[in-house]
Formats: structure tokens, sequence, C-alpha cells
């Protein structure tokens, strides 16, 4: 009897994680108050109360259709780069009432494809993508074409030449974001030359995620270039925790007692902090240095000590410009009528202050690196007279010292 | 004596739960196929069930469909394999680099290299008597590890031959999907090579002791599970036009849900059958499918579906088979 | 004397494996061998160590727990964020980690006994469950201790953690019943089922520990970076790995050394295995691989298996004809 | 009638039935203080069975216990040693792989351990003790149980026994396995808890040693209690000829009383030697003819059957079989020449428990019913049926799982396995292990139409009885050679097989 209880439980069990599942979408897919209630619980208080202002004046422009967006990302979980983008996203969704379908976790070619194909399924009105593979495109686009489904790509430009043709030929296809990974790397590396480094150790992530690849090429380049000695390439297994970054860096460190400085491709999962809490307790103050792309959490002790001479961030704001192209275009009101590809900028930090102010401005709690007005003058619905010059001057101005000075600091 | 007798006792009791247990194991799979679909359907108000959607549910189904017809004759000699991904990234990049002289050698790689693989794990398991779950993992990390480094080696990314993108068609998939559907049924019910690799799932030291070459019949099953591999490959090759080193991720995991969905227990024996993987793989592409129709996050979709894993382990699993497993 | 000597021979042929290791480090890179390095490595080895102590009372007890990895992710993500939450100080938040893990592993002891069905195929469901669950507890933000838990990795506090959990994990396997009746079950349940052991109980306790270690080593991971971020897709595997190898090791050397010192040799000698792939300039994509390869011989070694066999004999053999030959 | 203080244990009507074998049937019995009470009957009516239920590890269906004038209803052995009832079961009670010491205190550390810290100096010095108290003072406490042979660990089971200092201590075929110091030591034991006006159940099949042991003796059959022999009648001849019942005889095995069989040789095992196990063993199987080999449990006589079937190689000698005398290599071997193996653990060995009867039967016909590559349901139907008719299976249907069999119709399955790929040669190991009594005559039954159609088969069997009943030829072993080869006649009796098995 106990094997029939057990049956019937389990059953049931099913049973309700589906439900548990479906109730949760259910909600998403409600009425727009809904909407605002869900991220109002997500969001810190003064921007939900902005949020429902917002809502009430939307109801009475009522220009601004309501949209659903699918994001089709590497993940919306690392607790880095895809969850700020994931959190980004979520605000301006509230301000212009957009509802987000997020899909991570899919790292290769043919679980994107499926995605895209749910999502079409799903009836959302544009897709934000990340593609993993150039080659894929193409087939995006034609998928969109098919089923009238605006596409935009984020952190990606389309290198393969015919696949790019194709993919600018087509009307589903709004443009792409990307930064200059590659140039951001050989930056990393000149901080890096500049503070004395010449005994370079390098730890990359796996390859086959769109973003690093192009970063660690960047570094690679610069490297050759410059022709600096490289003592160890250390590619961390997926799935390493922090601690594995500290094994690494640390047998690095016992191999080759030469080795002054670090260059890690990705840190947003605890790495470059486990980096520097390792050249602290070793008390190498001094003679190891660490350039990193992704925000370290304790960025004062990190200079302070001068361990850390550059990270490289803010790059959530991508997802943001591809996103707006996007939604200009399924409002109706494109900024052009061809495709747009723009390059946008990363954020350096290079000392404690510029690092205070950007955990401030920048962090996942309350962003503002453009008010809710700004985002608003992003879009046409809102803003008629913006044309695409001047959503290609928003971008390129972007920045550290930009978003300060718009916020009057 | 006395041992006997209890075990024998245990058996006495168990008999009134069986055919219970029996009954439920039969008809779960069905039933949640059923269930699911309905719910889904009455909330996405008969979005799911559209037949624009029921296509993509059943192209998107194809590729698992044709590995797991492979791996239910492993999984029916209880042998675990964890290595499939690993696999299908190794020939899809041996294939792509070959294939770039001549776009016909790409099936033939594809298939060659995943019964390599394959055969690699069967002999570990067979001649170090070393479970093959320990085996495949050995296997998959090699196979990631050498497509990471020919990926971290090579400017230009893998693509497919423009003379393979012609096959990229729902029909071709399904057509595979189909064959492969039918040649594994007729193995699995009407050949030695099912129905022994069951026996031996359901007790290994009985097979093993009425004098069955086994270690022929395992090795076999292994070979097949490889062709069925190298052609999923293939069609993963050509779904996802491009070969990358994260190509295959996850699916090992995957395949072990759409078994246990199915109402497979992992632990092989007869209640292993074709039918029940080709349900699973409907079930789980419908549900991934559905659960964004309604909108529910990635995230929330890995919860749940590690929740239903265990619910229909809890059920599909007959405990009678215990006694030789840690 | 001969009781010396006897002590003095096992000790030897425990170190082999880490000696052989250290050579060939030795090789690839002298100028990384020295009192200092060893230190290094030997301080590296202890978080690991802490893991496949957990493991090894699972694997004594012949239970293939493949959830410890995500059983770290879990309670370092959801113990900590709780500690932080509630910002508590250092001890109650390591207490609270711990107990965590140590929950856990309770849980899944516990479905192990009300589910009956393999200990592989529930822990690779629980994986699964845990993985998912770190991913969207907090928003999948993971979680960020920059408080003074970091002291813990510094010397000699991760050293003084080290020898404590040394001693628990030695007094739980060999001073308490618990110890002795895990190891009764592992060896013989219906013997063990005659003498009166209660092995449903045995086995959730088994789980219970395996949870608490678990707990444990998610605090030294924090402690080594302050950050701790989910996984998904079975990435957690990895960590699982590490900790597996250095449990078969102790078990190979158990005649020789006592398992949870055994632990400490085998989790020093993937440090080793580690270093050396840095060494020889090998690329690391290949670490797990390679580790997988040093798992997979140790197995060998250690199970008995048909090629096996016929290798020792064919050994016997040799040797008998080379002493013909020199008589 | 002396009064109810002195009755240590009594048990009253119990009935315990298994799948569909009524082990004990109604059964009384009354132990008294200081009371050394035999308990006989052949394997499978129900000694076993009857002890443990008193001991704890099983629980009757049916009747009550009573012991020290208390009703006494044990859900487990061990609530059963802690109310004073310590029982030695045949199989191996101690686990490898841990010293001594910790085996004689495994599961419970109470009293070597303070606050829940088990010391172990306190535990070796302790179980030093408790060795010496039963003379086996050779056994070092701290060293492995490895090391010991299976006469030492059984003492120590019983010096573990002991230490809780039991009312009653059974003893399941203790001393079967042990050499006569062994045995001493137990009749010594024996003696002491007699002094200690304490009560002990002894299970044996050695009638002699339990004429000299015991006060009483009383004699199981079928489940069935028989009589209770008392002090001067306890006499050898009327033990046996109340254990197996004179009345059975005539229509239980076979009738015909004369070996015969053809001078055709099938099978030929020339000195085979397995480690320890077996010493230069040899033997001949001629066509037609039942070869019955019998010993006690651990006399190689199984292993003898693993390596003729080729389960387990030899180190050397070699089993050659069939017209084309091919060597054995493997069991795969055995079946190319039309062997069949009934193994002793028919759940283990024999049978996918899980699987349907038919998949069962079929297993080994594969191979016949192939037709170009293809197994065709229906051809499969039919040979299961034909085997159900031809053994009178008893089953609801051919696709109903092994578990809901009886023993008896699971052996049938077992045996169907090898009349379905007709096999020529079968080898049976224990073919009535713990199935009834009916089933019993019928698979004699079965024997005998084999040996009818001209099928050889090799008996290895316990029951002394079954081999004089069925067998053209006896083959007795001892520690791995064969002691005795006896042919079929009249006069064959058990005790001309004891004699040369111990």
């Amino acid at each position: 009897m106990k094997k029939k209880f057990l049956a019937t439980l389990t059953a049931t069990a099913m049973l309700v994680s589906m439900l548990a599942g479906c109730s949760s979408g259910a909600s998403e897919t409600e009425t727009p108050t809904q909407i605002t209630e869900k991220t109002e619980q997500q969001t810190v208080g003064e921007n939900a109360g902005a949020a429902v202002e917002e809502n009430t004046d939307i109801e009475v422009s009522g220009e601004a259709k309501k949209l659903d967006v699918g994001v089709v990302i590497w993940s919306v979980d690392d607790g880095g780069l895809g969850f700020s983008v994931k959190k980004q996203l979520e605000h301006v969704g509230e301000i212009l009432n957009v509802n987000f379908i997020f899909k991570g976790g899919s790292v290769d070619a043919e679980s994107q494809i499926k995605d895209v194909e749910n999502l079409i399924a799903a009836g959302v009105d544009g897709i934000l993508l990340c593609p993993m593979v150039d080659t894929t495109i193409d087939k995006f686009t034609s998928m969109c074409d098919a089923a009238g489904v605006k596409l935009s790509l984020m952190f990606r430009s389309v290198m393969d030449e015919d696949v790019r043709n194709i993919v600018l030929a087509s009307e589903s296809f709004v443009g792409d974001v990307c930064e200059a990974e590659e140039d951001a790397g050989a930056d990393l590396v000149d901080a890096l030359v500049e503070a004395g480094a010449q005994n370079l150790a390098l730890m990359y992530c796996e390859p086959g995620n769109s973003v690093t690849d192009r970063r660690q090429a960047g570094i690679n380049a610069r490297i050759e270039e410059l022709g600096i000695n490289v003592v160890s390439t250390y590619t961390m297994p997926a799935g390493t925790l922090s601690a594995g970054f500290t094994e690494g860096a640390n047998s690095i460190l016992t191999t080759y007692p030469e080795c002054d400085g670090f260059l890690l491709s990705f840190g947003s999962d605890g790495g470059i902090d486990a980096v520097i809490q390792l050249v602290l307790s070793k008390n190498l103050l001094g003679k190891v240095h660490v350039a990193s792309f992704d925000t370290v959490q304790d960025t004062k002790t990190a200079f302070e000590n001068e361990i850390l001479v550059a990270e490289t961030c803010g790059s959530q704001a991508d997802a943001l410009f591809a996103f707006m192209m996007l939604y200009n275009e399924l409002q109706g009101t494109p900024l052009s009528d061809k495709p747009i590809e723009l390059l946008s900028n990363y954020v350096y930090v290079k000392n404690t202050e510029q690092a205070a102010k950007y955990d401030e401005y920048w962090s996942y709690e309350n962003y503002q690196l453009y008010s809710e007005e700004e985002i608003k003058n992003m879009a046409k619905v809102y803003n008629s007279d913006l044309t695409l010059e001047k959503f290609k001057e928003i971008v390129a101005a972007y920045g550290y010292e930009d978003v300060l000075n718009r916020l009057g600091l | 004596m006395n041992e006997n007798k209890n075990t024998m006792e245990v058996k006495s009791i168990k008999m009134k739960e069986f055919r219970h247990n029996e009954m439920i194991q039969k008809l779960l799979p069905f039933l949640g196929l059923i269930i699911v679909v309905t719910i889904f359907s009455v909330i996405t108000k008969g979005q799911a069930i559209a037949l624009s959607n029921i296509t993509i549910v059943l192209v998107q189904s194809c590729i698992y469909m044709v590995a797991a017809m492979g791996v239910t004759f492993t999984i029916s000699q209880g042998n675990m394999d964890m290595s499939l991904g690993g696999i299908i990234v190794a020939s899809c990049m041996a294939a792509g680099i070959l294939g770039e002289s001549s776009p016909w050698v790409i099936l033939p790689i594809c298939i060659i290299v995943s019964i390599i693989c394959e055969l690699i794990v069967a002999v570990i398991h067979i001649y170090l008597n070393i479970p093959t779950i320990i085996g495949s993992f050995i296997v998959m990390y090699l196979a990631r590890g050498i497509a990471s480094t020919i990926m971290l080696n090579r400017s230009a990314n893998i693509v497919l031959p423009n003379a393979l993108k012609t096959l990229d068609h729902n029909y071709f998939y399904c057509f595979i999907a189909m064959m492969a559907i039918i040649v594994s049924y007729i193995l699995s019910e009407y050949t030695q090579l099912g129905k022994i690799n069951r026996a031996i799932g359901a007790n290994q030291s009985a097979v093993e002791t009425s004098g069955v070459p086994m270690n022929k019949y395992k090795i076999l099953a292994f070979i097949y599970s490889g062709i069925t591999l190298g052609i999923a490959s293939f069609m993963m090759f050509i779904r996802s036009v491009g070969v990358t080193a994260k190509t295959g991720m996850g699916f090992e995991t995957n395949t072990i849900l759409i078994l246990v969905i199915g109402g497979i227990s992992l632990t092989g024996g007869s209640n292993v059958r074709v039918i029940k993987a080709v349900i699973g793989c409907l079930l789980f592409a419908f549900l991934d499918n559905a659960l964004i129709l309604v909108g529910v996050n990635s995230t929330e979709v890995g919860l749940i579906k590690g929740i239903i894993f265990l619910a229909a382990v809890a059920v599909g699993f007959d405990r009678k088979s215990m006694t030789h497993i840690v | 004397m001969n009781k010396s000597l006897e002590i003095i021979k096992r000790g030897v042929i425990a170190l082999i494996i880490p000696t052989v290791l250290y050579l060939l480090l030795y090789i690839a890179a002298p100028s990384a061998i020295g009192w200092g390095s060893l230190g290094e490595l030997l301080r590296q080895s202890i978080a690991a160590a802490i893991l496949s102590w957990g493991m090894v009372f699972g694997l004594k007890i012949g239970i293939w727990n493949f959830s410890v990895g995500a059983n770290v992710m879990f309670a370092a993500i959801i113990g900590g964020n709780i500690s932080l939450r509630l910002g508590v100080g250092l001890l109650p938040t390591i207490i609270i980690i711990a107990m965590t893990g140590t929950v856990v592993g309770l849980i899944s002891g516990s479905l192990f006994i009300i589910l009956r069905i393999p200990s592989v195929i529930l822990t690779i469901g629980m994986m699964i469950i845990l993985e998912s669950a770190t991913a969207v507890a907090f928003g999948g933000g993971g979680v960020t201790m920059l408080n003074d838990i970091l002291t813990l990795s510094l010397f000699p506090n991760d050293v003084i953690v080290g020898i404590i959990l040394y001693i628990i994990a030695f007094a739980l396997m060999y001073r308490i019943s618990l110890g002795y009746n895990i190891r009764a079950v592992g060896s013989n349940i219906a013997a063990a089922k005659l003498n009166g052991i209660g092995i449903d109980k045995t086995r959730i306790l088994c789980l219970t520990v395996t949870g608490f270690f678990c707990g444990c080593y998610a605090f030294m991971a924090i402690a080594k970076g302050g950050v701790i971020t989910p996984r998904v897709n079975m990435d957690s595997l990895t960590l699982t790995f590490d900790a597996l190898i250095g449990g078969f090791i102790a078990i190979a050397l158990e005649r020789q050394i006592n398992l949870i010192m055994g632990v400490f040799i085998g989790s020093f000698s993937i440090q080793l295995i580690k270093s050396c792939i840095i060494a020889f300039n090998m690329p690391s994509v290949f670490q797990q691989a390679i580790i997988a390869i040093f798992l997979l011989i140790i197995m060998a070694l250690t199970t008995k298996s048909p090629f096996m066999d016929t290798l020792r004999q064919r050994m016997k053999q040799l040797i008998s004809r080379k002493q013909i030959r020199s008589n | 009638m002396k009064d109810e203080k002195e009755v240590i244990v009594s048990v009253k009507g119990m009935n315990k039935t298994f799948v569909s074998t009524r082990a004990v049937v109604d059964m009384h019995l009354e132990i008294r203080q200081g009371e050394v009470r035999g308990l006989i009957g052949e394997n499978g009516s129900g000694k076993s069975t009857l002890s443990s239920m008193i001991a704890g590890s099983l629980n009757p269906d049916s009747g009550e216990m009573w012991f020290l004038g208390k009703i006494y209803s044990p859900k487990s052995s061990v609530e059963g040693q802690n109310a004073g009832i310590a029982m030695m079961i045949q199989e191996a009670g101690t686990i490898n792989g841990l010293s001594v010491a910790e085996n004689i205190f495994m599961g419970n550390h109470g009293e070597v351990s303070t606050a829940g810290f088990v010391s172990k100096r306190k535990m070796i010095n302790q179980s030093r003790k408790i060795l010496e108290l039963i003379g086996a003072t050779e056994v070092m406490p701290e060293k492995i149980i490895d090391e010991y042979s299976f006469e030492d660990r059984k003492l120590i089971e019983i010096a573990k026994a002991l230490h809780g200092n039991p009312e009653m201590l059974i003893l399941d075929e203790t001393t079967t396995a042990l050499s006569q110091r062994g045995r001493d030591i137990i009749y010594k034991i024996i003696e002491k808890m007699k002094t200690e006006r304490k009560a002990v159940l002894f299970i044996s099949h050695d009638l002699e040693e339990l004429r000299k042991v015991c006060d009483s003796v009383t004699i199981m059959r079928d489940g069935e209690y028989v009589s209770t022999l008392k002090g001067k009648d306890i006499r050898i001849d009327t033990m046996r000829q109340l254990m197996v019942g004179r009345e059975l005889k005539e229509h239980y095995y076979r009738t015909d009383q004369k070996a015969q069989y053809g001078d055709e040789v099938v099978l030929s095992v020339e000195n085979v030697s397995l480690d320890s196990r077996l010493q230069e063993v040899s033997l001949e199987l001629h066509k037609g003819e039942i070869l019955g080999i019998g010993g006690l449990t651990n006399c190689g006589m199984h292993d003898l059957g693993k390596v003729i079937y080729g389960l387990t190689k030899p180190d050397s000698g070699e089993v050659r079989a069939g017209k084309k005398r091919k060597l054995i290599k493997h069991a795969y071997d055995a079946t190319a020449c039309n062997m069949g193996y009934i193994p002793k653990d028919r759940e283990k060995e024999g049978l996918m428990t899980t699987s349907s009867v038919s998949d069962n039967i079929v297993i080994m016909s594969y191979e016949k019913l192939k037709r170009k590559m293809l197994i065709s349901r229906k051809s499969e139907r039919g040979l299961v049926n034909e085997q159900v008719k031809k053994l009178r299976i008893k089953l609801a249907s051919i696709n109903q799982a092994v578990v809901y069999l009886s023993g008896g119709n699971k052996q049938k399955v077992v045996i169907g396995k090898w009349t379905a790929n007709d096999a020529q040669i079968i080898l049976m190991d224990c073919p009535t292990r713990g199935i009834d009594i009916g089933a019993k005559s019928a698979i004699y039954d079965l024997m005998e139409e084999f040996k009818k159609e001209g099928r050889s088969m090799i008996m290895i069997s316990e029951e002394l009885s079954e081999l004089i009943g069925m067998a053209d030829r006896v083959i007795i072993m001892k520690d791995g050679r064969i002691s005795a080869t006896l042919m079929r006649d009249e006069g064959l009796e058990e005790q001309k097989l004891i004699k040369s098995m111990i």
C-alpha cells in the first residue's frame, strides 16, 4: 500500500509541477496591469512606483502597442552579463510595456533554432537574439521572414560574407549591435603592459561562447603584435566554481613564478574575485597585476592594492540598444528602412572611484544608465523627432563619462 | 535456506503491489502525453495543438528520436550512456572537417566516429567491468576536449557544405525518424538483439548462467546505438548548419529525461520498449514547446523537468530488479 | 619493531601515486618544486579533500552520489544568501551554509528510502533539480559574500578548518557506531540486517553526512572567491568527479591507510595532476578528460575484472619465468 | 505435567506459507529449561522456517508463541535477540573487511562506547574475553575476519550470539560445516547452557550427533509435526524412518530399483582442479543416465557443477561433451553441445523474475526459432505452449511475470528453458531446493521421463534420500575430492553415503 500511496503522490507531484509551470506562464500572458505587478516584485520600490505612473499615462496616450518579445541568450542566470542583460531588459520592458520571454541555456545552434521556432509559435512580435554560430543566422532570418517576426541581434555582427548578404536582404532583419570585443581585449592587454606586466597568464573560457571567443581572439592578436611572453593559457572547464580559478591561478603561480599578470576573458562567475583574493593571500601586491572583462565585486581593495589595473564592463547597454531598434521597428516607426549595424562602447573602469560610481549606477538593483525619459526618447512613439542619426549619436556617446554627465554628476 | 525463504517471503508480499505497479507502468507514458497535451491546449486556447505547432514539435523531436532509438538498446541492458553529447560534437566536427573536400563522406564519417566512441564505452564496461556511466563520462570529456582544441586552433568555423543544405527540410527529418523507429521496433521486438538485451537488463547473471554469449549482444547493442547516434549527429549537423564546441551540449541529460518520461526504467529489463521512447520524445518536445507558449522562463523549465524526472522514475521504476543495484 | 616496519611499508605504498606525480611535475617544471610550493599544493588539496570526505561515506555504503556538486552550489547560494539577508557574523554564516548542505543530504537520503530507486538515478535527478533550483533562486544571481568569510581562505585558517573537518570525518567513520554500520552495510547488507543494523537509517544518515561535507566545501569555496554563480546542464559534475576520484583512491588504499587520510592523498594527487597539466602546457580543456582517465585507471586497478585478472596472471607468469631463468 | 514456569518457549499452532509452499503447518512445540531439543527432517521440511520464526527473522502467518510464560511475537531477529533467543544460521553471518572485534560488536556498540564514541581498545579487549569464554583463544580480535576460515567465523558468530547471554540458543545445521574441533567446542557450549538451565534447539542432519547431544528430538516432515522422541527412544533407525516416511517412498521416487543406462559416454570430466575447492575430480556421464552427486554444502559439488558447465574456469583439467568430444571452455560451448544447467539459486541465476514466463522459456531457443533473421511471435508462443503442456506448468497466461509462480512452477520454467531447445545433457544443482512435496514428485517424474527419452542428467543434491531415490550412480564428494561412487540397488542406505561424506 506504500507503493499505492507513492504512485498517487508522485502522480500529483507531476501534475502540480506542470500546473505550476502553466500558472506562472499564464500570469505572464495576462493583462498588462498584471505584468507590472509581476515586475514590481522583481524591482525595487522607486522604479515600481514609476512603472505604475508610466502604465497609466500609456493608457492615456494609447499610441504604444503592448509587445511580446522573445530573448534568446546563452544564459539568464550566469550571475554575470546574461543575468544583467535580463534585468536591464525587464527594467526597460516595464517602462515601455513590453513582455519578455527569456530563453537561456541554449548554447548550441540546434537548440537555439528550437527556441526561435517555439518563440515564433508562441506568437511573439519580435526576437532579440545572440546567435551562437554565424552560419545559422540566415536560417533565423528566413524563419522570421516566413512568420513575419522581426529579428534583431545583440553582442554580434554577421562576419561570414555570403551569410551577411542574405541576412541584410531579408526584411525581418532589423539590425545588430556588438561591442568592439577585439579592441576591448587589446586595450586590456595594453593596460597590463602599462602596469609593467611582461609574462602573462591567460585565463580563458571554453570556446563556443560567441562573445568570449571574440574577446580571446582580440587578446591573442594584440599579444602577438607586442610580442609579450605568455607563460600559460588556461582554459577553465565549464562549471568551474570560483574556487577552480583559485586552483588554476595558484598552480600557474607555483609552476611559473615569473608570471606577473593575469588576463581573464570572462570573470562574471567570480573568477576575477577569486584570482584577486589569491594574489592578496599570497601577498604578491604590486608584483602581479590583473585585468579582466566583467565586473569585480570588491573593486575597492582590488584597486587600492594595485592588483586590478582595468576592467571592461557595461556591455548590458548593448542589449538595450538592440532592443530599442527592434522596438521602434515593431511600433511601426522604424528608424531606417535598411538594417542598422551599430558598434557600442565598453565602459572601462581603471580606479577606485570609477569603480564605486560604476557599482552605484550600473548595478542590477537600480539601472540608471538611461532615465525613463531618455529611454522613451529612444522610441519614436514617444519622441517623434528621433532619427537614425540621433540614435546613433546616443549609442556612440555611451560610455563612463556619458552616463555620469547625463545623470548630472 | 533461511535467506532464500526470506527473499521468497519478500516476493510474496510484493505480488499484490506488482499488478498495480505494472499497470501504472504500462499506462503512465500514454496518460502523461494525453494529460500534458490536454492541459496545455486548454491553457493556450488550442494554440498548442494547432497543426503548425504540432509540426514544429514533431520536427524538433526527430533528432532526439533517432538517437533515443539506439539508446533504448543500451539502456535495456541497464547501461546508462552519458557520452551522447560528446560523441555528437566529435562526429559532427570530424565529418565537417573531412567533408569540406566532398560532402558525401559526411554521413559515413558521422556513423563511423560514433560507433568507435560507443565501442570504447562498451569495451571499458565489458573488459574492465566498470559501469558504463563512468566509461561514457570519460568518452564525453575526451570528445569535448578534442572538439574545444580543434575550435581553438581554427580560425574559420566549420560549415555545412551547400550541397547538403537542401536536405534541411521537415520531411527529411520526419522520414529518417520514421525509418529509425520502424527498424528499431523490428530489431527490439522480433530479433535476439532486443530480446536478449532486455533479458540482460532483467537479470544479467541468469542470462550469463544460461550460457548466452552476453558480451556479443552487449557490443552489438552499443554498435547499433552508435549507428543511430551517427545519423542523429548527421541530422544535427544539417539542422544547425555549422558546428561549434558546444554542439550537442546537454544532449545526454535530455535523452535520459526523455527515456524516463517515456516510462522506461533506467535499470533496463522487460519494461524497456521502443514505443515508450517515442512517446517520451514527443512528450519532451511538446513540453519544451508548450512551456514557451505559455511563457515560462527557461530556468523554471529546468526545475519542472527535474521534478518530472524524479516523479516519473518513482512511478515507472520496478523495484524487484533492485537486488543487483547499488 | 616488526609492527613499525609494517606501518612504514604501508605508508610508502600509500604515497606512491602522489610521489610519481610529483616527480612528473618536477620533470616538467623544476622551478615549481620546493617546500613553499609543496605547502601550497597541500593547502589547495584541503578544500577538495573536504568534498571527497563526504563522497567516501557514500562510496563505502555503495551509493554513487552524482549530486554532490549541485549540492555544493545549492548550499553556497541558498545558505549564503540566507545568511546575507540575516546579516549574521562569520560563525553563524558557516553553520547556516553547512546546515543547508546537510538538509539537502537528508532530503535526498529520505527520497532514496521512499522511492527505492538506484542511487545513481536518484542522485542524477537530484542534480538536475538542485542545479535548476540554484538558477531560479534569488533571480539567478548566485551569491556574493565579501565579508570576513574570505578570511577563511587565508593561512592558517584554511588549515585549521581542514584539520577540524578531518577530525570530524575520522570520528564519524571510525569512532562512532554510524561509521561501523556504514562499513558493515557497505560490504554485506544481508549479514548487516541479520545483526540488527537498520539499513535505511544508516543510508539516510550516510547521505546526510555527505550533505554536511558538501555544505562545508560550499563555504570554503565562497571563502576562496567570494562569489558563487549557478551552474546548469550538469556542469556541477566537474566538482563531483574530483570528489569521486578522491574517494576511489582512498578505497584503493584502504588496506594501507585509513579512508580519511586516503582521501586527502587522493585530493592531493588530483591537485598534482592539475599542476602537471599546466606545467606541461597541455590544453587544459582536457583537464576533465585526463582526470576521468585517471579515475578509470584507479577503478580498473581496484575492481575485479576479466581483463585485469588475465593481466595479473601474465605478470605472475613473467615473473616466475624470470626466476626460472635466473636460477 | 511440569508447571509453566519451566517452559522457556512454547509454540502453539504456528503456520507459515510461502508463495505457495506450505513451509510450516499447525506446529506445536514446547522447550523447557535445561533442555537440549533436536529438530530433524529432510531439507524443506520446515526446520529452518520454524526456527527462524522462533528467532524472529520470519513472521508467522498464524499461531502464537510464548516465551518465559509471556506472549512473544518478535518482529525481527533483533527483537528475538533482545528477548533472549539467539540463532545461528547456515550461511555466514559475519561481514568481510571488518575486524573480528568489529564483527562481534556489530549492531550494538553500547557497552564499548563512552558518550557515543566507540573505543577500539575496549572493543578488542572485550572481544578477547568473549572469545576466551568459548575457548576460541587463537582468534585475534584485531585481525581482519577474512583471514579466518569458515569454521573460525562460525565460532566467532557463536561467541557473538552467546555474548548477549540468551535464554535459548538455536543452532541451525551449524555443526555440519565444522571439523571435530569446532564440534567439540559447540558440544561444550551446549553442556554449559544445560547446566545454566538454559535451552538449546539443535538442528542437524547428523543423526548420530543428535543421539549423543539431545535430550529429546522432534521430527518434522513436509512442514508438519511428526513426533518427538525422548531419552532412550532416540534411535537412529526410528529417526530416519520418521523423517523419510516409508509410505511415501513407493510412488515418490523412481520405481525401478536397477541402475540402467547406455554405455555411450556423453560427458567426461578429466581430473579437474580448482584452487582449494576441487582436487583432481574425474567422472563420466553416460547416455540416459542420472548421475547423482552428493556431499556437504561446501564439499565442492556446486563448484563442480559450475565448472562442468563452463561457468568457472578450472585451474587444470578439462571437460568434454557430445559426440565430437568438444572441449568446454565457456557456458556457450556447453549450450552448443546441447547441455543445460539448472542453477542452485533459482531466483538469482535461473530466472528473469520480472519478465514473462514466455520470455524466460524461449531465451535459449531464439536460434532455433529464427526464420531469416526474424522471430515471429507465433512460433515463439507455439514453443512455449508446447513446454507448458509437456511440463504441466500451472499458470494464468504465458505472458504473466514469473514472480507470480510457486517455487515448483518456477523450477519447471527453468527446466522448460532447456526442454525448449531440447538439451540432451541437463545439469541440475539442487533441483528440488525449497519447493513443496507435490512439486518435488512432479519434478522427479519429469526426470524419469527425460531418462526414458534418453537424456542424461547430473543431479547435484544435498538431500541423500532423493539421490538414492533417483540416481543410477551416486558420487559422494568430500573436501573437493570424490570419496565414493555407489551404484543404484536395493540396499543403498543413507548411512553408507553419510559415512563417506564426513
